[in-house]
């Protein structure tokens, strides 16, 4: 039997520490031994996006880390992003947009887009684009996924309307 | 009397005549005159008390079991069952 | 079961319904967006064991030996199946409630038996304390494997010569069966007029070949089974599937029980397209279960979803169409031939019956063919064989519009069917909306609005797809604070939750939200078909509708009592029960429902077949720029057009319409089962099985024309699969108005159309 | 996966120590977007995994004018685009972090893991080639120094012995009126490998037409990404023009051996390699000259 190691981080703000085996990805720690299932395998190899998680600041695919890797480290998963019961503004606007069908992708779309809204409070339609280029949704055609995305900058970045979209097609 | 469009996987039992006219009060007695005008077709369509498995059976444009009433004005139709994604 | 002689559709026009047309937030929409909603994999059960796949590393091989010693010796391992540990399966035919399929091709593929028939041909399963070790586990089986020469393209599968993959096929040839065995599974024709007689009237005849590659319908969620066989004999199942029921007849014909042994819990599903509706994990993890008393979960990997489930068979379509100069079509013929994969039964009629249906064509003659091949046996993907029927039809259209010199409108406008005219199948439409979506698609902007630049073309195509019926049930139960518990059998994909609700909402006089929706178990709601073909807003929901009627009735009768008049002097208007000056509303009479006889309860199950299903029509306008460097297609702007009969929940309508044309995108341009000359898959992870990302697409906008369907008291027509039928053709057509040549094989990766370009 | 040892040195010596006596059996992480997922495949089977994201000098990442870049070979792609010297002065490098795999990728991969990977697709690699950058390797007997166009020696196979490491890579300072830029075809628009890869880097004389130096390398056309050194001797000493650069396309045509695979046909990847290289020269050209 593959021997467990201790590993302690801060997982949404509090800290936790439990014994994994090395081989363990961040994923199936999250999942398989916290008990966080909001973060979804949907390819295991770094390609869907499903299992985005945000690790000190940076999104990441929780799939193509190690549980190790995060030793003393701070990690926010879709469980962390509604705080004191209120949903973040990208949650809202997913419900509002009717951004999801079957939801499986929902969770990685939506720790991506906070980790792309904290280092660019007003993204244009093109910047949401490239940026969730590594969540793959095969439901929505993105189309309400993007303005979703870009009604809720509004919102954080305290603007009033949401960036336009390029209704009618690229130019 | 009904019409009954022969689909071409038992135009044969028909000798290749593709619609045919039948009577009866439900789907079950049409078939059953279809069967008195040509033999075999029955076993065709039927299976115990239901259409065969990946058939259905349309009256008037409705997907329906062997028990639907047949008006003499009805138009029924034999194709495979669908489905979908 | 409760029958609907075809209702009426409700005169009511925009804005005159108070629920159906809003745009409520789903039911179960926080907890998706917080990572709370439990998905199949999610499941956490004590002392649950969990269990890997053993799969054929070859496309075709006789199976000699499985030895599992060394595997049960692994410290971990606690159980090891193969096919030997299934009971024997006869030769019955199995109704899957959609579509039917041989019990021996159904246990066949769950686990191979004499022969693997396909790479990733699923070959022994294994039950362990953890994943790791049950993927090692796998490693120490050894299978003596003889491999046999693989066939992977239909049209090589058809001939004499072609390895056979099972000697006790003999081809349904119109209902014949053939003498000798053979890969071909099936023909079926349909005839309509004289064809022979149609093309001595034309003025031109066109002919042309089209190929399609295999591909699959993407979901994001890999499949998942958990199962626990109680020691009582019961086995409950809990999975991620689009259909509680057909998994449960499924399960309970393949292991040989009673129905009522079982119990499947469906859990909420990421994805299914059609996908989801065969069984693949669930008996195999039940029997690890009996074998070890605990429950076992089983997820696939993304490989395994590729090379062990069920993608949209590969086709060959030969399609010869006959025109008068003025452009009217007046003969059509067509052959073709789909990949069933391993086993018999791919739905190759759909193609059939879709391939001219939005024309009304005096002449025609349609041959379809059933074909196994050494890959995947198929399933139902999205409208079923009908993309790669009208990539075909709707190409050689495009082709006549030209030289009729035609608006590629104007003479689909001149052909379309409309109400009465047959199909080449018999049958008749009723209402349609294709000329319709033809006049918006002409009044859109886009298409008004001229495409400038170089290499850069536009297209456009027209689908068709009957949508199904089908059996739905739903109970509703009134709460004394006037809010209904609502409980349906349609597992829920895409906000069908909701757009059930509403219906139920709007016949009630609620609002939406004072529904509290919920997907049953096949143990607590009435018997459901699938969540596919198109069906659940539109059968579900009626049977959301009955149960409404239903509840209606009895709230009369409790008002009744409660003014000591007779239920028929009680009137009810959204949701307000009148009798003369007494009046309450929906709410208020909830409150009192224990001063005047009980709780309220209504309950509807109907066989939605039998209204007349609306069939669905779909025009899209493409605008897209070729690299005449590299052959790569951008895709500028997009529109679709499609006929919904009525938007219950006009946003999810959206979204079907975007993601359907966006999964036709995809398969245009670059999805396809890539093989090596040995039948292996090269390309089975999501980096090199290229779904439209976000950054690959435009704004796909929408518009939805609605022309209600006379079967349905909305007038609700499918809409979730016709969105995939039109894009390929119409990416087709676009692209040799960009560069003047016409592709007829898809994928149009960049590698094809840069030869095309290139001219080799 | 099989059953591993994860060990995280925080200091190179503690590093190479633990390489020394575990190297054959051991596999260096850094970002581990390729590591994890071939480990999972059972494509790579070590018994232990060092971490060596905790040691100081495989972070390095400055740039001064006079040595130039310092590049640690764990920093990862998203802090070298996120560096505003090191887009002005590099934007030839800057093209390939930039669309290395997707954002949650370039937040992990490094060009370092990109050149030890050993991809002949590699995106980083060919730009480091152009640029002249020198891989610092650091092993039992101390250092050695290489050109990056000779860390590669085939699919996934490079010059590392196994007690070895990648430290790090610097980059010279770019003279005056240099430029350089990474193109690759892919079908689709990002979350793919290459099809066909090219980088290209001119110098040009004080005229701003001669082209005093250039390096042309491609990626995906050959086992390992190549240094054509026929395309640039085509260059150099001559004025840019359309032509000429054509004339150095038709070389690297020359140079490609690619294969056919489910990413592209060998003739595709040949004509794509030349189309690749004319690009790429318009824009280091337009980088030289200051006019992109």
């Amino acid at each position: 039997m593959a021997k467990n190691t201790q590993l302690s981080f801060v997982l949404n703000g509090e800290e936790v520490q439990l014994l994994c085996e090395p081989r363990h990805s961040l994923l199936e720690v999250l999942r398989d031994i916290l008990g966080l299932t909001g973060s979804k395998e949907g390819c295991n190899n770094g390609n869907c996006g499903a299992c985005n998680v945000i690790l000190d600041g940076k999104v990441v695919n929780s799939c193509c880390v190690f549980g190790l890797e995060v030793q003393d480290r701070e990690v926010t998963t879709i469980e962390g992003v509604a705080t004191n019961g209120e949903l973040h503004p990208l949650q809202q606007k997913f419900l509002e947009h009717a951004a999801l069908q079957c939801g499986i992708c929902t969770p990685g779309f939506i720790v991506a887009a906070k980790a792309l809204l904290e280092s660019n409070p007003r993204p244009t339609e093109a910047d949401a684009r490239l940026w969730l280029a590594g969540n793959l949704c095969r439901c929505t055609g993105y189309d309400k996924i993007i303005r979703a995305v870009l009604d809720a900058a509004a919102v954080t970045s305290g603007e009033v309307t949401p960036v336009e979209v390029t209704a009618g097609g690229r130019k | 009397m009904a019409i009954v469009f022969i689909p071409s996987q038992l135009a044969k039992l028909t000798g290749g005549v593709r619609k045919v006219e039948a009577s009866g009060r439900t789907l079950r007695d049409v078939i059953d005159s279809l069967e008195r005008d040509y033999p075999g077709i029955r076993e065709r369509l039927v299976e115990g008390d239901r259409l065969r498995p990946g058939l259905a059976a349309a009256v008037d444009n409705a997907f329906v079991g062997l028990l639907q009433p047949v008006e003499d004005t009805s138009e029924i139709h034999f194709l495979p069952a669908l489905q979908g994604g | 079961m409760s029958t609907m002689k075809s209702a009426p559709p409700s005169s009511k026009g925009k804005g005159e319904y108070r629920v159906i047309g809003t745009r409520p937030i789903r039911h179960d929409g926080v907890d998706k967006v917080t990572g709370r909603a439990l998905y199949g994999a999610d499941l956490q059960l004590t002392g649950l064991l969990h269990g890997r796949v053993l799969r054929s590393p070859h496309a075709h091989a006789r199976i000699r030996s499985i030895d599992i010693q060394k595997a049960l010796q692994l410290p971990g391992v606690k159980a090891v199946v193969t096919a030997a540990d299934f009971p024997p399966a006869g030769d019955k035919v199995e109704d899957l409630g959609e579509g039917t399929v041989k019990l021996r091709d159904l246990c066949g593929n769950i686990l191979a038996g004499e022969k693997a028939l396909y790479r990733g041909h699923a070959v022994a399963g294994v039950a362990a304390t953890s994943p790791h070790i049950a993927a090692q586990a796998l490693g120490l089986i050894s299978v003596d494997y003889e491999p046999l020469p693989p066939v992977l393209d239909v049209r090589k599968a058809m001939s004499p010569e072609a390895p056979l993959l099972h000697d006790d096929l003999f081809t349904d040839d119109l209902g014949e069966q053939a003498s000798s065995p053979s890969n071909i599974a099936k023909h079926l024709r349909h005839e309509k007029g004289d064809v022979g007689e149609g093309f001595k009237k034309a003025d031109k005849i066109f002919e042309r070949e089209f190929e399609t590659a295999m591909v699959h319908q993407g979901y994001i969620e890999p499949h998942n089974a958990t199962a626990h066989w109680n020691a009582d004999g019961n086995l409950t199942i809990w999975t991620s599937t689009q259909g509680a029921f057909t998994v449960r007849t499924q399960v309970a014909t393949i292991l040989q029980l009673p129905i009522s042994r079982v119990k499947v819990i469906p859990m909420e599903i990421g994805g299914g397209f059609g996908g989801k509706i065969p069984v693949y994990l669930e008996p195999v993890a039940a029997v690890l279960s009996r074998k070890t008393g605990r429950p076992v979960k089983m997820l696939m990997d993304r490989t395994e979803v590729f090379e062990g489930t069920g993608p949209t068979p590969g086709s060959y379509v030969k399609i010869k169409m006959g025109a008068l100069k003025s452009g009217r079509i007046v003969a059509a013929e067509a052959y073709l031939a789909y990949e069933a994969g391993a086993f018999a039964g791919s739905p190759f009629f759909c193609g059939m019956m879709c391939i001219v249906a939005p024309y009304d064509i005096e002449n025609i003659l349609i041959d379809g063919y059933d074909v196994v091949v050494n890959k995947p046996k198929t399933a139902a993907y999205r409208a079923p064989c009908a993309t790669s029927a009208a990539l075909a039809s709707e190409t050689l259209i495009d082709e006549i519009a030209e030289w009729a010199g035609q608006d590629p409108l104007s003479i689909r406008q001149l052909n379309g069917a409309k109400e009465g005219t047959r199909r080449a199948d018999g049958l008749a439409y009723s209402r349609i909306g294709f000329l319709e979506t033809l006049d918006a698609a002409q009044a859109h902007p886009h298409y008004k609005e001229p495409l400038k630049g170089p290499y850069r073309g536009r297209g456009v195509a027209s689908g068709f797809w009957f949508n199904c019926g089908l059996r739905s049930s739903v109970t509703a139960s009134v709460n004394p604070d006037g809010t209904v518990s609502m409980i349906e059998g349609s597992p829920d994909i895409g906000g069908t939750r909701t757009s059930i609700a509403m219906q139920l909402a709007e016949v009630l006089g609620i609002a939406a939200e004072d529904v509290r929706p919920q997907v049953g178990d096949t143990d607590s709601v009435g018997y459901t078909d699938v969540t596919g073909g198109s069906r659940v807003t539109f059968a579900t929901g009626y049977a959301a509708i009955q149960a409404a009627r239903d509840v209606e009735q009895n709230m009369k009768q409790r008002a009744a009592t409660l003014w000591e008049v007779a239920p028929d002097q009680v009137q009810v208007s959204e949701g307000v029960y009148r009798n003369g000056k007494n009046s309450l509303t929906f709410k208020e009479l909830a409150a009192k429902l224990n001063d005047c006889g009980g709780p309220v309860s209504g309950q509807a199950t109907v066989n939605a077949d039998e209204c007349g299903v609306g069939g669905g029509f779909a025009t899209h306008i493409v605008d897209l720029e070729v690299d005449p460097d590299t052959g790569k297609v951008t895709i500028l702007r997009y529109t679709a057009v499609q006929d919904v009969g009525k938007a219950i929940h006009p946003s999810y309508v959206e979204g079907q319409i975007q993601g359907g044309a966006t999964q036709g995108i995809g398969w245009a341009l670059n999805e396809e089962y890539y093989y090596d000359e040995k039948g292996r898959m090269a390309n089975s992870s999501f980096l090199d099985y290229r779904m439209p990302t976000a950054l690959d697409l435009p704004m796909i906008d929408t518009v939805l024309v609605e022309v209600p369907a006379p079967g349905h008291p909305f007038g609700v027509r499918g809409v979730g699969e016709v969105p995939i039928v039109p894009p390929p053709a119409a990416i087709a057509n676009a692209i040799y108005r960009a560069i003047g040549v016409r592709l007829h094989r898809l994928p149009m990766n960049p590698g094809r159309v840069l030869a095309a370009i290139l001219g080799r | 996966m099989k059953e591993i040892e994860f060990e995280a040195p925080q200091t190179l010596t503690e590093a190479v120590a633990l390489l020394r006596e575990r190297g054959k059996d051991a596999r260096v992480l850094a970002g581990g977007t390729d590591l994890i997922v071939q480990l999972r495949e059972g494509k790579r089977e070590p018994d232990v995994v060092v971490d060596v994201k905790g040691i100081p000098e495989l972070y390095n990442f400055s740039y001064d004018a006079t040595s130039g870049l310092l590049l640690g070979a764990a920093v990862p792609c998203s802090r070298v685009y996120n560096d505003p010297v090191v887009c002005e002065r590099y934007p030839g490098l800057i093209d390939a972090a930039s669309l290395i795999g997707s954002i949650q990728i370039q937040n992990r991969a490094s060009f370092g893991g990109n050149l030890c990977n050993g991809s002949p697709a590699a995106d980083g690699v060919p730009p480091l080639i152009v640029l002249s950058a020198v891989c610092r390797i650091a092993g039992p007997n101390g250092e050695r120094e290489l050109p990056a166009e000779e860390f590669i020696t085939g699919p996934g196979k490079t010059v590392l012995e196994p007690q070895e490491i990648l430290v790090s890579l610097r980059l010279p300072p770019p003279p005056e009126r240099s430029g350089a830029q990474y193109l690759r075809f892919i079908p689709r628009n990002e979350m793919d490998i290459a099809v066909a890869g090219a980088a290209s880097y001119l110098e040009l004389d004080e005229d701003g037409k001669t082209i005093r130096a250039a390096r042309v390398s491609l990626a995906a056309v050959a086992p390992t990404p190549l240094l054509v050194s026929e395309a640039a001797e085509a260059l150099i000493g001559k004025p840019a023009s359309e032509d000429l650069f054509e004339v150095a396309a038709e070389a690297a045509r020359k140079a490609a051996r690619p294969i056919t695979d489910m990413r592209g046909t060998e003739w595709q990847r040949r004509h794509l390699a030349g189309v690749l290289v004319r690009r790429t020269l318009q824009g280091a050209l337009a980088r030289a000259r200051g006019t992109e």
